[in-house]
């Protein structure tokens, strides 16, 4: 609860920032189309014409609630959440390439990270191209991804999604694994050396239970990445669902609280996600008697 | 088929040469730390070469390495010209103006233990959320231009960096703090002297991620609206031209300008961060 | 059924009715037809996706499919629904733009990725450079979206009569207060929605056969689409995935639409085609390099639609 | 005690006290409920006596010492150095204090470390080499001040930091077992060192340490401790005398000395925790 | 050596050599040239004996333990295990090793950390709880295998360590400073567990320590080590009877072989690295 107090004042003092910025940023709007209209404003006309436009630059936060609202809990309430105008429906859309992605960008962080921990080769080969891929505009590759998996004969916009999304989110687990399976000391690799340990062994006993933590700290950036990576795939290659593809529509059909509802939802799926791993590191390190 | 074969087999040769490399006596020079990479990367693009060709693969879908480096070459003028908008004009740009207000505001929050157990939880979060949506939006506050691509710089690379450095003012150790007040310091001093260096390893953390972050958010940016020149724009119309080639010329410069952004960010850390364990190697 | 996939140029919207409606209807599978329809995006080049073997037949515009076909992918136009161009230069008149003559010293937005040879054609026509200054004008990449507009960035802005116009009249700006230029009027039109094909598929009979029966249905989806326009954009709108279009939208965009395909049956008129091509290599330059050439070979065929229209 | 209590300390033989403790507590609040680091200290630490304190982990030696140096406000009690409160003493920059770890910083080269109380306390450039100079010198130290900590050995880092809390001439030294980390022989060494260096300057010094030879050897006061709560069991003043060679080591006062400490150690501790 | 030699070894009393070292030399190539950690060393341990290794950081104690255990490959000289190579010793898992920090796995409980051995070789189930049980109960650490290290005290922990190492019972018991880490108390109290342990297992152990004492009071061999090039400088037959309480400490004998043990090291230290 002490906790709170700041983060909800914090809270606070955005959204009253916000709200004046709403204010001064949707007034010129007013002010030009009661000029066009010929009327004059007084000042409280002109903050109640500043809250409630349908195209604001800045949309005040009570119409994102709204909107969000509109499009989620309401829907649910009646029956229609999985219907294509319900954020849900899209969250779930993003949220199943954001997972396979992630799986995907998992597997291959972590087998590339046993690689590089137990060949020099790779190592010096991969190490530095990866950093390089992270320097790569992955949006660039996003629609020749998707003209690839199509002549490849791979349907359908997931995969593609789940590719980029897998991109941008295998860095931080290569790193964070590396880092992890080199963790133990060497007296720690040497007492298994005095037990004539197996590689195989000293890999399941020491190696792999040693980077948890590393491996879970990775995890919580990179379910991040994964979103990040999707929602990317999804604005330019003209996704037809997905929170991106909401993005994307709200910004060529000029309707503004369509992207910030799906902006909002994006930003809950995130932290969703990420409390999820949290939640699940938390469990699993003390289990491990990591935890405490 | 035969140019399939022989590009397999120059990309099995040269891993062979590697794995020597990799076990030879050498393995630890500069050179071959250098020259491993290298020719692995050189594989690579013999092997797309040998795929393209071997296959017939239609240059529309993906041209062969060696066309993408004459267009290259033939669009040297546009390339820097791209260059300048995007890269100097929208992503340095904002990612001076990002990570200083980030710092800025990290030493300013820092002195508030209120602030900071406010900001921080709500930092971490936004640093983690897909603020590249945020980019629409921007551009139509802060126009076409470069400036529209500088403040989605700002937004992507703000939070990271705050994170980090307020992360890092709190790295110096409590013996080391108590050091200082035993000599009756300052908190200016305290700043000065002893968090600051302490936070440079995390400073520094935060500014690598974003170098990486900077160029993607300025080219992305250039996808709602730009002006006719910059590295987005090229990327993003050149695929409705079927200039594929020079999109890929472009991908290419936007690579080897992050590489080098992310070098140089990496060598200034080794400058400043030398003590640290993580630099000490050797 | 044969399968037929077919690329759209553009998101889901009536602009595409036709084929929705046959979709709907059932007009492709009485021609025993299996249609998928993907839609497009801003980043989907439906010329790149049917080289990459991704599509059988793709709408796209004729300035984009000449432009292909100089680059190496062979396309053909089977069909071509669209008889008149929606795409317009629109202009604020408060910002002091009356006629072409007022364009020196203004910011145009104009779209790219392909949609962009027109207007480099009627700048070269009217003799304004594009580099900005005095007596040029400055070129904006405008996003899909008409805020440039609304929010003074840019002076004229491109739509489509069916789409961005129809923004613009709903953010409350009005029709006297607007100048708008039609490309096709200004004598720099390009046909617009054609439907296209790769040359060497036309070589196989099956497949001519196949589009035969696809190009008789689309049409007829279109005549439907004409008739019924309020049904056919229910039909659109219960199409789109991304749940965001709105019937109202999709009904004006359902009658505008149908103006632009009144008047034809769907067979290309060679004279719109030599038109296309003149106007195209009237403006040969850097920015914009369509073609260079006249067209080779078969860049349009009747083969299909007398086949399907007889 | 003023004027007249200093007086009457040297009719009768006692040094002016500096550091004067009494009946400390000092209780932390945990999550798990509190936890009494020090319970009922009372001590009395004379100018120029070098004091040890020993006792088994957790019996709050290191709490008492950064109480003196006000790094830790007691919960009760009442303690005062040369008559102010510690806090004041602290400002008035009144201890030098040396931390088990050497705590050097590694972005600064030694001299720069040793540098960093007088950069902070305002002395000229001039004067900071200087005595940079001087500290190394007492410390054997000479040539190593243009290297980074990490280039050194333990045992020079701990010389270093002793350097440091030596360059400005605090009155009082504290020092939190400043060689736990350092083999026999180096500690041995720095032993008679910091013996000498006592002898030269007549420092005051509190001296944490879990070694009963290290305490008998250099102490001219024992404060032995017990925990659960912190306090202290016995309080053995030095029959050695101030000149003490190491050989001192193997005579007999030393070794009955060092076996009452022993027994007042062995008493407090229990094996288990 | 071969059956003769055994036989003439009991006859002249000795007992049967495990450990032999011969002209033992190994040479570390660094960036900064050679590091001669080892130099001519000539050593042989006998079965049951307890050898300690004391000497001045860096003279090569760590570096001589690692190259019995194989964990090091000597450049020069013969080295024997059993009459096998270090490496054929290894293999047939003749060793149990302590680190001097006690390095149990922070995610495996007591039980699980004395397991690991046990797993890597292949014991059954059944026999791996049965042998946790022993040397839990050898090292007075019954009931505790439930708990995770880090809610044991560091004492506790490198008795784990110890069990860990006795779990598999390997022939020769190779400890590299185990009680480093450790208060004095806590220390003596293991050190006396520790005789006891190998007075009743009869293994060959090799100890590293920096404490003269505990050199003296644990073995029946002191090998004193000298830096730079790492090498014996002298091997102390200890005279104390094996029946050793903590009181002996303070006896004549004792204090004469601390004494020849210290003299042994001053010689060889050097108090600039
Ligand atoms: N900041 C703190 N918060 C809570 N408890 C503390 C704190 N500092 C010390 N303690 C507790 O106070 C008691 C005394 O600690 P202190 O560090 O003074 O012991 P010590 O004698 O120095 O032990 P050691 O020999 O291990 O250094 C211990 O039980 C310790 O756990
Ligand atoms: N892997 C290595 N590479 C290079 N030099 C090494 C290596 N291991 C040890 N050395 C060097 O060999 C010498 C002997 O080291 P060793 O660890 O055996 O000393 P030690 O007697 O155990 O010292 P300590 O008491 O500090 O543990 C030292 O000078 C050390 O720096
Ligand atoms: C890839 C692509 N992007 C934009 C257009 C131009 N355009 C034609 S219809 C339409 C939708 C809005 O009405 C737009 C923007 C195009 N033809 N192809
Ligand atoms: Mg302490
Ligand atoms: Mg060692």
């Amino acid at each position: 609860m002490r906790r709170a107090v700041p983060i909800v004042t914090v809270l606070l003092l955005i959204a009253a920032v916000w709200y004046l910025g709403a204010w001064r940023m949707n007034a010129p709007w007013a002010l030009a189309q009661a000029e066009r209209a010929g009327q004059e404003m007084t000042a409280s006309e002109l903050f109640t014409a500043t809250m409630n436009q349908d195209r604001p630059r800045l949309p005040a936060p009570h119409q994102v609630a709204e909107e969000l609202w509109k499009t989620t809990g309401e829907m649910a309430l009646r029956g229609r959440a999985l219907n294509k105008r319900s954020l849900i429906y899209h969250a779930g859309i993003t949220l199943g390439a954001t997972l396979s992605g992630f799986a995907l960008g998992v597997t291959l962080g972590i087998l590339g990270a046993v690689a590089i921990t137990y060949s020099r080769v790779v190592e010096m080969s991969l190490m530095p191209w990866a950093i390089v891929s992270q320097t790569i505009p992955i949006v660039a590759l996003a629609p020749m991804i998707i003209v690839l998996s199509n002549a490849t004969g791979i349907e359908g916009r997931g995969v593609p999604k789940a590719i980029i999304s897998a991109y941008l989110c295998y860095f931080p687990v290569l790193v964070g694994m590396v880092k992890g399976l080199n963790s133990p000391s060497s007296s720690q690799l040497d007492l298994l050396k005095t037990y004539n340990a197996s590689n195989t062994a000293s890999f399941f006993k020491l190696r792999l239970p040693a980077s948890m933590p590393y491996l879970f700290t990775s995890l919580k950036i990179a379910i991040a990445a994964a979103l990040v990576g999707t929602i990317v795939g999804e604005l330019p290659t003209g996704a037809v669902s997905g929170l991106g593809a909401r993005i994307l529509i709200g910004d060529q059909f000029g309707t503004p609280l369509a992207i910030w509802a799906a902006l909002f939802a994006a930003a809950i799926l995130a932290g969703a996600l990420v409390t999820l791993i949290g939640g699940v590191q938390g469990v699993v390190l003390k289990r491990m008697g990591m935890g405490r | 088929m035969t140019v399939v074969a022989g590009a397999l087999a120059f990309w099995l040769a040269a891993w062979g040469l590697n794995v020597l490399l990799a076990r030879s006596r050498w393995r630890r020079a500069r050179v071959v730390r250098i020259a491993v990479p290298v020719i692995f990367g050189l594989a690579v693009l013999v092997l797309w070469q040998g795929l393209v060709r071997g296959l017939g693969v239609n240059p529309v879908i993906l041209p062969a390495p060696t066309d993408i480096a004459a267009t290259f070459a033939t669009s040297t003028d546009t390339l820097w010209q791209d260059f300048v908008q995007t890269a100097l004009k929208g992503a340095l740009s904002g990612y001076l103006i990002g990570c200083g207000a980030a710092f800025v505001t990290a030493l300013a929050i820092d002195r508030s233990a209120f602030l900071t157990a406010g900001l921080l939880p709500i930092g971490n979060f936004v640093a983690a959320l897909p603020i590249i949506g945020v980019a629409p939006i921007l551009v139509s506050w802060f126009g076409f231009d470069w400036q529209s691509k500088a403040a989605v710089v700002v937004a992507m690379v703000f939070f990271p960096v705050l994170v980090n450095v307020v992360q890092g003012l709190r790295e110096a150790d409590a013996m080391q703090k108590d050091l200082m007040r035993t000599y009756a310091a300052s908190s200016w001093q305290t700043l000065f002297k002893l968090r600051l260096p302490a936070a440079m390893p995390f400073v520094f953390n935060g500014l690598k991620i974003a170098t990486t972050l900077a160029l993607i958010g300025a080219i992305v940016a250039e996808y709602f609206g730009s002006p006719v020149r910059g590295m987005g724009f090229r990327i993003s119309t050149g695929v409705g031209r079927l200039a594929i080639d020079l999109v890929w010329a472009e991908i290419a410069v936007a690579a080897l300008v992050g590489t080098v952004f992310y070098g140089i960010v990496a060598m200034i850390e080794k400058l400043v961060t030398f003590w640290h364990p993580s630099q000490r190697v050797g | 059924a044969d399968e037929v996939t077919l690329q759209l140029k553009w998101v889901t919207q009536a602009q595409f009715a036709g084929y929705y409606v046959a979709a709907d209807k059932g007009f492709y599978e009485e021609e025993g037809l299996d249609v998928t329809i993907k839609p497009g995006g801003p980043d989907i080049a439906p010329e790149q996706v049917i080289a990459g073997g991704g599509a059988d037949v793709i709408v796209t515009w004729m300035a984009a499919g000449l432009a292909a076909r100089e680059r190496g992918v062979p396309l053909v136009n089977i069909a071509q629904p669209f008889k008149k161009g929606a795409m317009q230069l629109t202009c604020l008149k408060e910002n002091g733009i009356e006629s072409p003559a007022d364009f020196p010293g203004h910011t145009l937005g104009v779209w790219f990725f392909g949609n962009e040879y027109p207007f480099y054609a009627w700048m070269a026509k009217l003799g304004v450079p594009t580099d900005g200054g005095e007596s040029g004008v400055e070129v904006l990449k405008q996003a899909f979206n008409v805020d440039a507009l609304l929010q003074k960035q840019a002076d004229c802005i491109s739509v489509m009569t069916y789409n961005e116009y129809g923004q613009v009249l709903d953010a409350g700006i009005t029709e006297d207060q607007l100048v708008t230029f039609n490309y096709l009027e200004e004598g720099v039109g390009m046909m617009e929605d054609g439907l296209y094909v790769l040359e060497e598929n036309l070589a196989d009979e099956a497949f001519k056969d196949k589009m035969v029966r696809f190009v008789r249905a689309s049409m007829k989806g279109w005549k439907y689409a004409e008739e019924n326009p309020e049904e056919a954009a229910q039909i659109v709108v219960d199409n789109d995935e991304t749940g965001a279009q709105t019937l109202e939208h999709q009904t004006y965009m359902m009658s505008e639409v149908a103006k632009l395909t009144a008047d034809t049956n769907g067979a290309l008129d060679p004279a719109d085609y030599e038109q296309t091509v003149a106007t195209l290599l009237s403006a040969v330059s850097p920015e914009n390099p369509a073609i260079t050439k006249e067209p080779e070979g078969m860049a349009w065929t009747h083969e299909i639609t007398d086949a399907a229209l007889q | 005690m003023g004027a007249e209590g200093a007086e009457k300390a040297k009719e009768i033989g006692m040094k002016e006290t500096v550091i004067r403790a009494e009946d400390l507590d000092l209780t932390f609040q945990t999550k798990d409920g509190p936890v009494h680091a020090l319970k009922g200290v009372s001590l009395e630490i004379g100018k120029g006596e070098f004091v040890s304190f020993i006792g088994p982990s957790g019996c709050g030696k290191t709490t008492f010492l950064r109480c003196v140096a006000a790094l830790e406000q007691p919960t009760g009690g009442r303690l005062s150095v040369n008559g102010m409160t510690p806090e004041e003493a602290r400002k008035s920059r009144a201890y030098g204090y040396v931390f088990q770890a050497a705590g050097l910083y590694p972005w600064r080269t030694i001299a720069g470390n040793i540098k960093l109380p007088l950069e902070i306390m305002g002395f000229s450039r001039a004067e900071q080499d200087e005595r940079v100079r001087k500290v190394l010198q007492l410390v054997d130290l000479e040539g190593f001040g243009g290297k980074y900590p990490w280039q050194l050995s333990g045992g020079m880092q701990q010389r270093a930091s002793i350097a440091r809390a030596l360059a400005f001439d605090a009155e009082i030294l504290l020092m939190d077992e400043p060689f736990g980390a350092l083999d026999e022989i180096v500690r041995d060494h720095l032993n008679e060192q910091l013996l000498a260096l006592w002898a030269r300057t007549g420092k005051t010094i509190g001296f944490v340490t879990h070694s009963i030879p290290e305490a008998v050897y250099l102490s001219t006061k024992i404060v032995v401790m017990s925990p659960r709560p912190g306090r202290i069991s016995d309080v053995i003043e030095s029959p050695l005398p101030a000149e003490r060679p190491l050989e001192i080591r193997d005579s007999p006062e030393f070794i009955e000395v060092a076996q009452r400490v022993r027994e007042g150690l062995r008493a407090g501790h229990s094996y288990d925790d």
